[in-house]
């Protein structure tokens, strides 16, 4: 369990009104708050060890590489990745995904071969495909869902096959919660002889998570999302991957040697990390993985669905409001989006916001998904680790309130 | 006015709009059709019109999006049915100047005088112009095929 | 005149000693401290007003995209720039100019096409070209250097051609300091019909700047070289440029409509930045141009050349050292690179590290000019506006102490 | 030892190593090449040598780096020359260990015990490693040609 008042304390932006109410952050799904180990770490580093790293022959460039590798380990350890040259730091999960499309597909792919997605991904999984389709001629293919919205595995079944070269799917729905199977996808696309990516954007910062159980070749996610600072996403490839392919954007520190005629590369994960990373975020990054480990993810994932469960049936009650997503809070993430009638998301948005209620409201980067669920846009409300059960009767309030104004 | 934003947003009058929007809906026979979108967030509007000889002879609008935004659109279509496309653009420039820089609303705006709260709510305003971008498309298209 | 006493009161980090010694940190082209408004503004946006922008409707995300969008505006005009939309943040002037060998490269050139850079180049504006080269056939052009380490401009001169479509060159020597003349350069590509992309990445940060008087199409450069945080970058793109790109990276935030066939690009500079931008360190980076602009850039510029001065003469001093680049400290920024007989620049840079004194020993990321200057790497000094003649002395000690080790 | 690491660091047997570099230059007959360059600081080593029954008969290098790289290096052939294979791997494991575990050196190790202030600055470390990385994979085309 979870000593959710302990936690508060550490985080300073909680403890402030808005629009002349206690701040009740429910839009964790966009980006998390950020403790103040996360804080201090930063400013740790810029007051006692700032430098550029890796070329650095001075004590503070050590300092700074030192710290810099460790933030690597450290992920490494907390997604169970065996290796941590596998990790590579990209500016948020949208990069790593691009990185991929651009270092491996443009590499591997040719016309007509075949990449399989979902109508429930971010678009993060799903522009970078077509941009890949546009430049090399492969084909897109879109899997569909369930009415209770869940992967239809039917359908993508049917999907993979002799020319699918890789399936790309999200582990944990931004919108509608939905937890994938993904260890039944990875053995159907692996016995396609496919590649794997998981788009871990929702999932990790969330569940006891460890890749080989995933079964995932390519993992994507972004640290903002899981109590780190903004300006850090991680790509993990499974081993031998990241080091048969070819550089994406060239610069300094991805190099070994550089010629008029051309040059060599340095090894992974350098060869993926061209010109100064964003040294101090990564390392802060490293404080909030210590922080989530200190909570443990287990507890951290109990935390959510009690929440999760919670928040279904409190929002369940409300006459004319509809939830998108699975029922059963044991498959799904801390991620409730639904729909008011007569209240449009931006008015319900709106009204929470004057309650002092952070929700979000829109697309949520997933137009496939509003088109399929029929909306232009839902409300959203989505936990963290700080969030407690009074918050939800705040979230109530302000739905029945926005009911009465558009009644 | 009140000193509450969010009272200012959602007065009686815009209310009124978004469930009872005026010339709503399709005009099959008129010339001019134009859309936008406001990617931001997905909201969308329609407008069909018909200007003849310099008089906006018929609008109707339709689209998806809040009640910002649809309200907007009623009160706008409301506010310019019949009148000439010169007033037209007159309104559309008192309007913006009232959302984007909260220039009060002079006594000729009508009902449309009720978004003036939304200036308030800078991530609202966007859906309150989001009909008066469709307006001057419209406008410019008249104007170029007149 | 700079207040250095006070200047350096704003920089905690200078305040610590390193191997017994006060810290003296001369390693500023690699990457420069940060004064602690930069570091404050970090906190305060984490501890009041962090959220994910531009899709929220809530305070908070309200609150992030305004100070997010202020730092557009103020970076537009720190480098006189009339359009704040023509601005796209990156992670790093590597980033930026990869930007423009995909969204450009990849779209407007073809086979036999050239891109003329020169062999001063950082890896940076070396790579990306050469990537481009292997995707697309262009042909590569090296512009030379005089024996004094300028730009050759008769060389450069019979680079630019009928099938020159691009010159791509840095304006400020990360090595040599050599100033390159970049409005005479930017006449003659504009002359052949080509594009001026222009690497600002050690420029910016030090001089008065503007990019008219430059002449440049493109602009990159990197926030923590101008005492900006770690993990942003910044392209600039001459009116319309940009607008008629199409996209690098896909994703959330940069798309206009999603839908299975294909997308539609929202506007620029939105189009350019996908997925959830390094919020915080732009914003932070906004304080950074706040406090150059507070001290003015023309007082900035003078007082690193009076540096430089002092430094040149002081090292020119020293028996069997040796100084890279141009003679005139007004030719040149505030970077020494040097040579001392018998020492390698790795020790040198051990034993200036010993006496506190922080120098970078390698090649820099120019390999190509290590060529032509007939090196393996150099040791290389770098000033800030927090440096002062004391710490120039400390430097002149550690070299004298080097000689004796090595004698 | 000193409690200074760069004392420890430029020991006179370094900067004799280094001024005066035994085995140095190439072995145009020896039947073996190798060579390695570190990406970080451009350091590089090129190792000739001749392998017969297990035996390294000769060995040279060259190559152009800092007094730690270079150092390491002469101290290296010095201690090897002459020297069975298997004996050059023992040395091999136990200097890795000394540099990058700070393990003690043993007495075996004759002057290459004076790398071991460098595993106190551990980005020199590479320096001094640059030539055993040469020398493994000379060692393994030995073995794999013999
Ligand atoms: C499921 C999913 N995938 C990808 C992303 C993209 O993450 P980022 O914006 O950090 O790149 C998000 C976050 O918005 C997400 O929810
Ligand atoms: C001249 C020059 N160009 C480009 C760069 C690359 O900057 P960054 O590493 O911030 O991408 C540097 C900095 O190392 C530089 O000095």
């Amino acid at each position: 369990m979870l000593d959710v008042a302990r936690i508060r304390e550490d985080f300073p932006i909680l403890h402030q009104e808005v629009n002349g109410h206690p701040l009740v952050y429910l839009d964790n799904a966009a980006t998390t708050q950020k403790p103040r180990q996360v804080i201090n770490a930063l400013v740790r580093y810029y007051e006692t060890n700032n430098a550029n790293i890796h070329r650095g022959i001075h004590t503070l460039a050590q300092r700074a590489t030192e710290e810099y590798e460790d933030t690597r380990r450290k992920v490494a350890r907390f997604i169970g990745a065996p290796n941590a040259n596998d990790i590579v730091f990209t500016r948020n999960a949208t990069e790593a995904i691009n990185l991929v499309a651009h270092a491996w597909g443009d590499q591997n792919l040719v016309e007509g071969d075949e990449v399989v997605i979902s109508i429930m991904e971010h678009h993060s999984n799903i522009v970078p495909w077509q941009l890949l389709a546009q430049r090399k001629g492969i084909r897109l293919r879109f899997a569909g869902l369930t009415p209770d919205g869940r992967l239809d595995m039917d359908c993508l079944r049917g999907l993979i096959g002799p020319k699918t070269r890789l399936v790309s799917l999200v582990h944990m729905s931004n919108v509608l919660g939905t937890i994938n199977p993904v260890a039944e996808i990875a053995g159907m696309t692996h016995a396609a002889g496919a590649l794997f990516l998981l788009d871990g954007a929702q999932s990790v910062p969330h569940l006891p998570f460890s890749v080989d159980e995933t079964g995932a070749d390519f993992l994507a996610f972004s640290s903002h999302k899981m109590l780190g600072p903004t300006g850090v996403g991680v790509l993990w490839g499974r081993d031998g991957l990241l080091q048969q392919m070819g550089p994406f954007l060239g610069g300094g520190d991805m190099i070994a040697t550089v010629r008029e005629e051309g040059s060599t590369w340095a090894d992974v994960p350098h060869k993926f990390e061209a010109g100064t990373p964003n040294i101090a975020d990564v390392i802060a990054f490293g404080a909030a993985i210590d922080y989530l480990e200190s909570l443990t993810m287990p507890a951290v994932r109990e935390h959510e669905i009690a929440l999760t469960s919670l928040a279904m049936d409190r929002l369940e009650a409300i006459p004319g409001l509809t939830i998108h997503g699975p029922r059963d809070p044991l498959a799904r993430g801390g991620v409730v989006s639904f729909e008011v009638d007569r209240v449009h998301p931006h008015d319900m948005a709106t009204i929470a916001d004057s309650h002092g209620v952070a929700i979000r409201a829109g697309h949520h980067c997933a137009q496939l998904l509003m088109r399929h669920l029929g909306v232009p846009a839902t409300s959203r409300a989505s936990f963290s680790v700080y969030n407690e059960p009074g918050e939800i009767d705040a979230l109530v309030e302000a739905i029945e309130h926005a009911k009465q104004v558009f009644a | 006015m009140s000193a509450d934003p969010f009272d200012d947003l959602y007065r009686e009058l815009i209310l009124e709009h978004y469930k009872k929007p005026r010339n709503h809906g399709p005009i099959p026979t008129a010339p001019i059709h134009v859309e936008g979108v406001n990617p931001v967030c997905g909201d969308e509007i329609h407008i069909d019109m018909n200007v003849d000889e310099g008089i906006i002879k018929d609008i109707g609008f339709w689209g998806a999006g809040c009640s910002i935004s649809q309200s907007s659109a009623s009160m706008m279509t409301d506010r310019l049915k019949g009148r000439p496309a010169s007033e037209a653009k007159d309104v559309m420039t008192e309007v913006r100047a009232m959302l984007i820089d909260g220039a009060p609303a002079g006594n000729d705006l009508g009902d449309l005088e009720a978004l003036e709260g939304v200036a308030k709510l800078p991530v609202r305003v966007k859906c309150a112009l989001l009909c008066w971008n469709v307006l001057d498309q419209g406008l410019t298209q008249a104007a170029t095929t007149a």
